[in-house]
């Protein structure tokens, strides 16, 4: 790693050579290929990043470097040689002896792999223990001790507590505890952080990094993003397809890519489009305040003033409230107190109250296509039915419209009688999109729509919205957790924080200092694609 | 006599007495020159001849239910009428294997002024199972138990001709009598009409204290009761057992597979499918007799068409009761000829001609009643009889053929004899028979009983019947109640199907003597008649 | 306030609405039912009078609404009050009647769930265990057989191994066999232990001949419902295995055996006890066909018995009783749920 | 796969429900198959019952219980009717009665269900509750009392079974409904301003389907087999017409005896509802999507 820091770390011998290595995974009634034929080498104390798109296969060669493969998947060819002995050779019994006490792995969603029913410590020693390395007591304290080098709030008890008793931050590195309880010689990350809030994310990346190099581990850092492996890795690899695109020392990569296809990746962080200043208002939304149940109010007095034709980012983190707010603008949740208005008349609060005409008018897309599509529902049903219901359209006339908007989304309309199962996360929320431009609506509200998505495919989707933007003239509320897209897509900017607006106005004037403390703490938070900017980052808060 | 044939002498001696074993006594008789089945022949009527004293036997009961009590207004069935009544309890008087009157706690009676006064003397030193002797004030005290407005006793109708009942000192009844009845001490054999002490001026049921031959011990309603011999009972050497236990098993399957395991030692109505099945047993017998009771197919004669002769006339012969018998009944059952007195009672008779299967007679009846065709409900339950329901089918199948159409009406079990017996035009039913010809007749055909069930009111049969219960003329009497049951046969509205069996199965262990065809289960008293057969 | 006491008391209280709810549907329900205790007794040989008298004594010449307030009265008081079958100075109480019933039902209902409940957990594990393996798939198939046949055929089969012990050689079936086949056979049949296949058991009986006499009818029940819950325990089980955190244990180096028993089981739990719970209660509510099957005197047949005779007050109490055991058996359910699940159990 | 070239993806044709099916059948395991053909088999003799049996339902023959001969392929009964035709008019009578009673208790417990998981709230406690209720009487006893206020024909045999059953399908379609009602394009529909007919016929239903499917089965084997218990207390389906369950009943003694008259009704019914059973194992497998380990 960056040779920062007191245990600089000396690369020893070879620890891990995978060469030509083949996965196979089970779908649509029989086996395609997930890798193939992928060499990787790792050494000693050596961190190696994965990165690529989804489907690229980065997880399974993470999981393959345990001799692992996934429930539905099959390791076809290749040698994985770990320390010398061939993974792949050894009985189930052999490998299942190395897993865990020798090769460790952290997973995305620490909060989903955890065994809900035992409690953090418990977990913890759990490895240690079966494996027989430790007594119980031993392991305990030593568990003790890797929470408090993780910089986990009250160490020696934190481990008393069950996973839903933890933040997602903390799950993560205790996680990392988890995998550290037997002092591994390799330790496989499988995106930790990408479920994560940017300013957690901070947090535990630094956590991870330090134990890391603490205890000399090599690791293989699994992750879509490039701007978080640049601080982690040495080496980076990038995969395609289940191919090798290119290998490379981190900073040779960061400065000069050598393939097509890694530069496209590198590029996607350049969108960005000039704000337009709002000249007429469609919606006003005025000190509204809204709690679920008698619980903690989620939104507090909050106003909004969304321009006709232009876009209005909500940013904020997860418990920010800004998904509450979509629900009180469509009347999923009547608000406590607090009025809106839209296009210039008051909205009822409930969805009942409002008529047929005001649903037209404002849709909604949602973050997740998947759940968002009736799986039962072709592309044309789903299109179909706003056209029926709002509009009337019948026969000849509908199938015309229907052939328009999927031109519009820039879809084939050989893809209507598909099922949702048999279209990509992009085409989704295409069709998605489409849907919601069927009604010809004036607003639609875009909740986190790209945050499931590749980052390329992110920038069409936010592309072919700015487009629609400039041929219809719609509104959009874009709430999002995400800066790049902010900066992207924005006009306005409101910045939430604990259901409470931090800061709003153009997006110009937000984004550029002075700003508020807690988007001061947002925008620091946010990787950059310099090798050197968590060391940096965390030199200047200790400051 | 032989050294050995006087030793198989003394040995059968010691039988009787449950001295030897069959397994001994068979080596003696091998000794004697017998062979090995000729000895066991000679054992087991020699121990039939003389029963044993003691043993415990455990009897299956094919009723029983969670609302039984030891109250004789009740006993619904056999549990309770063989446990309680016939075990624990003695009526005045009993009916022997052979059908004729006996007298029982009733030492002896008379009758005079046209049968219309009954005198009952009681047994001397007959005593309850509380030492106490048994009075007239107790008989009277118990008798009028099921008399009165106030009475929920099922034998309420039975004392109705009573006018009244008087004490005569301690040890005489006095019975007047509305009118004359020549059997009236039949009836006071029933079931229902067990002594009980005198309490208060009250019947005193629940205690339990009777004057049977068996003591209550342990009574659950619906599962079992169980008795001990009672050692001061006033009939000689009775009971032969020390203990007896009933046992309630509705379940058929259940019952017969109780006795088939040797879990109990007699059940009540066998079943008759498998009766072929079980005999094959070499531990088990069938126990078998033709008794009183018939299964009827009352028509209501004041409705249409069952109010023209003809029609039923027609019916009678529409029926094939040789295959009901075969079928239903699995030939364990007589053929009944419409006339309700099981040819075993006295003045039974057999009316002419035998009504058959014939269709060309049903469809000339049906043509003389102006009728092409006919179409009849049938109303059936199993709850009027086992197998009801089949019967009811099988006619359906011959009355077709006969241009009648049976349409069956299968009705609910429960409240059978509530909502559709006495209700319903044509339904079926079940008596289990009177043990004179007198008192089932009075019951089930008289023109003012509440139990007529087909509502038939034939002046010359009401006429007879009021004449031959006075009449002590047996011969006058006998040309009588032919007259009777002629009549019965040709007009009545009752198709009388069968007389049924009392099919039983017990374990060779049990012994008896011969079986009464009043009541089953050996007239209810089989606790008290039967003994073990080998120690 | 406590998750678990705040469930026991919600439920408790929802619970006595429901009884209450119970008694009156019940109440009504025998009121439509044709005829009544008096001309169900009297049967074939009741007449007007005696019919009058009998419901007088008993009290149901009462309009039906005065008699359920009375009797609700009575069970305000604690009272299960008489059975109809009471007389003048002869009284037996519901409860008299039902204590016994109720204690063969739950002895009955206690030795089929020892036999089951392990058994159907054990094979279910087993089978998630060693999923889509013979073992697996014969379990399923015999499990599947033995819930598919009736359950009074199960219970006459059972009875007729017992019995054919004496006499299957000498049976035509066994006839029209090979000899060899029919010696084999009757082999096998004799070394079935000679249960009684007459239950019938009274307040005498001792504890050991009561287990006993039941061992039929316990294992029949069995058969009945190992099916069900150990088909929901591997499905839990297996259910269990697709989760994130089954993958981390096997990263983690954790053998089959300790995935199946330490991390997919506690968070299968909630499932199976409801599973559980409901066979539990299926084996006091509903074994009113192996009761008459193997003459049995559990509470099952008192109702059935109850419901024909029209006692009312017996059917009143066997009802509640029934309603509170599921009540009472589905609470437990939910209290174990919400006691192996620490997010329910250890609120944030 | 990605949407790198969305525009120039090749373009695949969907399959057609009928090839998923057939697919699906093609992988399906040999219980499966046999089950699907027993009940094929079952179906065929149900509803061509009356040309395929040899003799009439209620033919009464001279013999009763005739051994097998050439006449009577499995003897006669115990009123001499011939054992074949009773079993295949039997087949007829009893699946007819369980199919009806399934299907009417799952549009009741379906419907109700359903719209109890969309508008939770009061609706929702008002009917959860009287499910509560209604479960916690015994049902077996509970419809044996219903059935002697109604009276035993087929028709309240049918209403009262699928009534008392439709509870345990409300229960059922009320969970998955839950699941199915947070998804998001429910709220889709529902921001639509969509009624809750179409929600609950064209959102919800299509995607309960697979669970209630092999609900269907499994509730159909128990709606067979209480049937057949009911028969056998005496208030099931009433002879002469032919069912199962009673004709076990009324031979049951002969079991006792190792006849196997009896057991040619009760294996029918077992064979069935085993086959059902393996169908709906393998329906759940094959929808359920869940992947065991190699």
């Amino acid at each position: 790693m960056k040779g920062s820091g007191p245990g600089s770390r000396e690369k020893g011998k070879d620890l891990l050579q995978i060469r030509n290595l083949h996965v196979e995974g089970f779908s649509d009634e029989r086996w395609h290929p997930i890798v193939r034929g992928v060499d990787l080498a790792l050494k000693r104390g050596e961190v190696l990043g994965l990165i690529g798109e989804s489907g690229a296969g980065k997880s399974t060669i993470g999981l393959a470097a345990m001799g692992y493969a996934k429930p539905g998947c099959r390791i076809t060819q290749g040698s994985i040689l770990f320390d010398g002995t061939d993974l792949l050779a050894l009985s189930e019994t052999g490998r299942r002896r190395l897993r865990g006490s020798r090769i460790a792995y952290v997973a995305q969603s620490a909060a989903a792999s955890f065994n809900p029913a035992h409690r953090l410590l418990d977990q913890t020693v759990e490895t240690v223990v079966a494996h027989g390395i430790a007594s119980r007591e031993k392991a305990n304290r030593s568990a003790v001790d890797l929470y408090r080098r993780l910089q986990l709030p009250d160490p020696e008890t934190i481990g008393f507590r069950y996973p839903h008793q933890v933040s997602g931050g903390q799950l993560q590195r205790a996680m990392t505890a988890m995998a550290m309880a037997c002092r591994p010689d390799l330790i496989v990350f499988d995106e930790p952080t990408t479920a994560l809030d940017v300013t957690t994310q901070v947090e535990v990346l630094a956590s991870i990094r330090n134990i890391v190099e603490e205890f000399n581990t090599a690791a293989i850092y699994v992750t879509h993003d490039l701007a978080v492996v640049a601080q982690m890795a040495d080496r980076i690899m990038v995969l395609r397809h289940g191919l090798t695109v290119e290998e490379a020392e981190t900073r040779q990569m960061l400065a000069s890519p050598s393939q097509e296809y890694t530069k496209t990746l590198w590029a996607v962080r350049k969108l960005a489009k000039p704000e337009v200043p709002a000249d007429d208002y469609l919606l006003t939304i005025d000190n509204v305040t809204a709690a679920y149940g008698r619980a903690v109010k989620v939104l507090q007095d909050v106003s909004i003033k969304v321009p006709r034709g232009r876009t209005v980012a909500v940013v904020g983190e997860s418990g920010s409230g800004k998904s509450t707010l979509a629900r009180v603008i469509t009347g999923l949740l009547p608000p406590l107190s607090g009025s809106i208005s839209f296009a210039g008349q008051a909205l009822s609060k409930t969805l009942k109250a409002r008529p047929k005409e005001i649903l037209r008018r404002i849709q909604m897309i949602y973050q997740m296509p998947d759940n968002a599509l009736n799986p039962r529902q072709t592309v044309e049903e789903v299109i179909a039915r706003p056209l029926e219901f709002y509009i009337g359209l019948k026969g000849a006339q509908r199938d015309r419209r229907i052939g328009e908007l999927m031109h519009m989304v820039e879809m084939s309309e050989t893809y209507l009688d598909r099922l949702p199962a048999e279209l990509s996360g992009g085409q989704k929320q295409r069709v998605c999109i489409a849907r919601a431009l069927a009604a010809d609506p004036e607003l639609i509200i875009c909740d986190e729509i790209t945050s499931a998505l590749d980052q390329i495919v992110q920038e069409e989707i936010l592309k072919l919205l700015m487009r629609l933007q400039r041929e219809l003239g719609m509104s959009y509320i874009f709430i999002t957790h995400d800066i790049a897209t902010v900066r992207a897509i924005a006009d306005e900017i409101v910045v939430m924080h604990q259901g409470k607006i931090v800061e709003q106005g153009l997006k110009s004037e937000v984004l550029t200092p002075p700003h508020a403390p807690y988007t001061e703490r947002l925008l620091s938070s946010v990787p950059e694609m310099d090798p050197d900017w968590l060391t940096r980052l965390l030199a200047s808060r200790r400051m | 006599m032989s050294e050995s044939e006087y030793k198989l002498g003394i040995a059968q001696s010691l039988i009787g007495h449950g001295k030897i074993s069959r397994r001994d006594f068979i080596h003696l008789g091998l000794a004697a020159g017998l062979t090995v089945t000729a000895a066991d022949k000679l054992f087991v009527s020699t121990a039939r001849a003389e029963p044993l004293q003691g043993g415990f036997a455990k009897l299956g009961m094919a009723h029983g239910a969670t609302t039984d009590s030891i109250d004789p207004a009740g006993y619904p069935d056999t549990f309770t009428q063989t446990a309680f009544s016939g075990s624990m309890s003695n009526s005045l008087t009993e009916v022997d294997a052979k059908g004729n009157v006996q007298p029982d706690l009733a030492e002896s009676f008379e009758s005079s002024d046209g049968a219309k006064t009954w005198v009952f003397k009681l047994r001397k030193g007959a005593t309850f199972h509380n030492g106490k002797n048994v009075t007239a004030d107790d008989v009277v005290t118990s008798l009028r138990y099921h008399m009165g407005d106030e009475t929920k006793s099922a034998a309420k109708p039975l004392l109705e001709p009573v006018a009244s009942i008087k004490a005569d000192g301690p040890e005489t009844v006095v019975f007047t009598l509305k009118s004359g009845n020549a059997d009236f001490p039949y009836i006071m054999s029933d079931y229902h009409l067990v002594i009980m002490p005198a309490k208060d001026g009250k019947a005193d049921w629940g205690s339990g204290v009777r004057t049977g031959a068996f003591v209550l011990e342990n009574f659950q309603p619906g599962v079992s009761a169980k008795l001990k011999r009672n050692p001061n009972y006033f009939k000689n050497g009775k009971p032969y057992l020390d203990e007896v236990e009933f046992i309630a098993i509705t379940d058929l399957a259940a019952r017969m597979a109780a006795l088939s395991t040797g879990e109990v030692d007699y059940i009540g109505r066998a079943d008759l499918k498998t009766l072929g099945m079980l005999k094959r047993n070499p531990k088990v017998e069938i126990v078998e007799v033709t008794g009183y009771g018939h299964y009827t197919l009352p028509m209501n004669v004041t409705v249409a068409p069952f109010d023209n002769p003809d029609v039923r006339m027609a019916l009678k012969w529409a029926i094939n009761r040789q295959e009901i018998v075969d079928k239903i009944f699995l030939g364990h059952a007589t053929v009944a000829n419409d006339n309700p007195i099981a040819p075993a009672i006295k003045f039974a008779t057999n009316p002419q001609p035998q009504h058959s299967f014939d269709p060309e007679k049903a469809k000339h009846y049906l043509k003389k009643a102006g009728m092409e065709k006919l179409k009849v409900d049938l109303s059936v339950a199993d709850a009027a009889f086992a197998g009801a329901v089949d019967a009811a089918a099988l006619i359906r199948e011959t009355a077709a053929q006969c241009g009648i159409e049976v349409n069956v009406v299968r009705e609910a079990e429960d409240a059978y004899w509530d909502n559709v017996w006495l209700k319903k035009p044509w339904c079926a039913s079940y008596w289990s028979g009177r043990a004179t010809a007198d008192w089932m007749f009075t019951q089930a055909f008289a023109a003012d009983s509440s139990w007529n069930e087909s509502f038939w009111k034939n002046p010359r049969f009401n006429e007879l019947l009021v004449q031959a219960r006075a009449e002590t003329d047996e011969a006058k009497r006998a040309a009588m109640y032919a007259e009777m049951q002629q009549l019965t046969h040709d007009d009545g509205g009752s198709i009388v199907l069968v007389f049924n069996n009392f099919v039983s199965a017990k374990s060779n262990k049990l012994a008896h003597g011969e079986v009464a065809p009043n009541w089953e289960n050996d007239g209810l008293k089989m606790a008290e008649r039967w003994w073990i057969a080998t120690a | 306030m406590n998750p678990v006491a705040r469930t026991v008391l919600q439920r408790l209280g929802l619970g006595l609405v429901t009884l209450f709810i119970v008694s009156i549907i019940i109440f009504s329900a025998i009121a439509m039912l044709p005829g009544d205790f008096a001309k169900a007794m009297l049967g074939q040989s009741a007449t007007p009078e005696t019919v009058v008298a009998f419901q007088r004594e008993i009290g149901i010449d009462r309009p039906p609404v005065e008699r359920y307030f009375v009797w609700v009265g009575q069970m305000l008081h604690g009272d299960f009050g008489s059975s109809f079958a009471s007389r003048t100075g002869y009284r037996r109480t519901v409860a008299e009647i039902i204590a016994p019933r109720l204690y063969n039902t739950m002895f009955l209902a206690s030795m089929t769930a020892l036999i089951a409940v392990p058994l159907a957990l054990g094979l279910g594990i087993l089978a998630a265990l060693y999923r889509n393996g013979w073992f697996d798939r014969l379990v399923n198939a015999v499990t599947l057989t033995t819930i598919s046949f009736p359950e009074f055929f199960v219970a006459y089969m059972l009875a007729y191994l017992v019995i054919s012990r004496d006499t299957f050689i000498g049976s035509e079936f066994a006839q029209s066999l090979p000899h060899w086949l029919a010696v084999s056979l009757n082999w096998i049949l004799n070394a079935v232990p000679k249960f009684p296949t007459l239950s019938n058991v009274n307040d005498q009986t001792p504890f050991w001949e009561h287990v006993w006499r039941v061992a039929l009818p316990a294992i029949t029940l069995t058969l009945v419902i190992v099916a069900h819950m150990m088909r929901m325990t591997r499905a839990a089980i297996i259910n269990m295995l697709a989760s994130p955190y089954i993958d981390m244990a096997r990263l983690k180096g954790m053998s089959p055996m300790a995935i199946v028993l330490r991390h997919a089981l506690p968070n299968a739990w909630a499932p199976i006890v409801t599973v559980v719970a409901f066979n539990l209660a299926y084996l006091v509510v509903g074994v009113v066909v192996v009761e008459v099957v193997f003459v049995y005197p559990g509470i099952g047949q008192l109702m059935v018995d109850a419901v024909k005779s029209r006692d009312v007050p017996v059917v009143q109490a066997c009802a509640l009783i029934f309603a509170a055991t599921y009540i009472l058996l589905n609470l437990t359910a939910d209290i174990i749920s919400i006691a192996t699940n620490p997010r329910l159990l250890h609120p944030r | 796969m990605t949407s790198y070239e969305p525009m120039a993806q090749v373009h695949r044709l969907r399959r057609s429900r009928a090839t998923r099916a057939k697919t699906a059948l093609k992988k399906a395991p040999f219980s499966a198959w046999f089950g699907i053909l027993v009940i094929l088999g079952y179906v065929i003799v149900a509803v061509f019952a009356h040309w395929i049996a040899p003799f009439g339902e209620t033919q009464v023959f001279s013999e009763a219980f005739a051994p097998w001969s050439q006449q009577f392929k499995l003897g006669t009964d115990q009123l001499g009717r011939d054992m074949l035709t009773r079993l295949i008019y039997g087949a007829r009578n009893t699946i007819g009665i369980a199919v009806a009673t399934t299907l009417l208790s799952f549009a009741v417990g379906v419907s109700l269900g359903l719209l109890a998981a969309l508008y939770r709230g009061w609706l929702d406690q008002i009917l959860s509750r009287a499910v509560d209720v209604l479960m916690s009487i015994p049902s077996l006893i509970f419809a044996l009392v219903l059935l002697s206020i109604f009276g035993s024909s087929i028709t309240s045999l049918i209403i009262i079974i699928a009534l008392l059953d439709s509870t345990r399908v409300f229960r059922l379609a009320r969970a998955v409904g839950l699941n199915v009602a947070v998804m998001e394009y429910v709220e889709v529909a529902r921001l639509r301003g969509e009624g809750p007919k179409w929600i609950i016929a064209k959102e919800i239903l299509p995607n309960v389907m697979p669970p209630l499917v092999a609900e269907f089965g499994l509730r159909f084997c128990f709606v067979f087999l209480t049937i057949a218990a009911l028969s056998f207390l005496g208030v099931g389906i009433q002879p002469p017409t032919a069912d199962w369950g009673s004709m076990v009943r009324e031979n049951a003694t002969l079991i006792t005896y190792g006849d196997v008259t009896p057991l040619l009704p009760a294996g029918a019914i077992a064979l069935l509802t085993v086959s059902v059973n393996f169908v709906v194992d393998w329906f759940l497998h094959a929808t359920s999507g869940l992947r065991d380990e190699r």
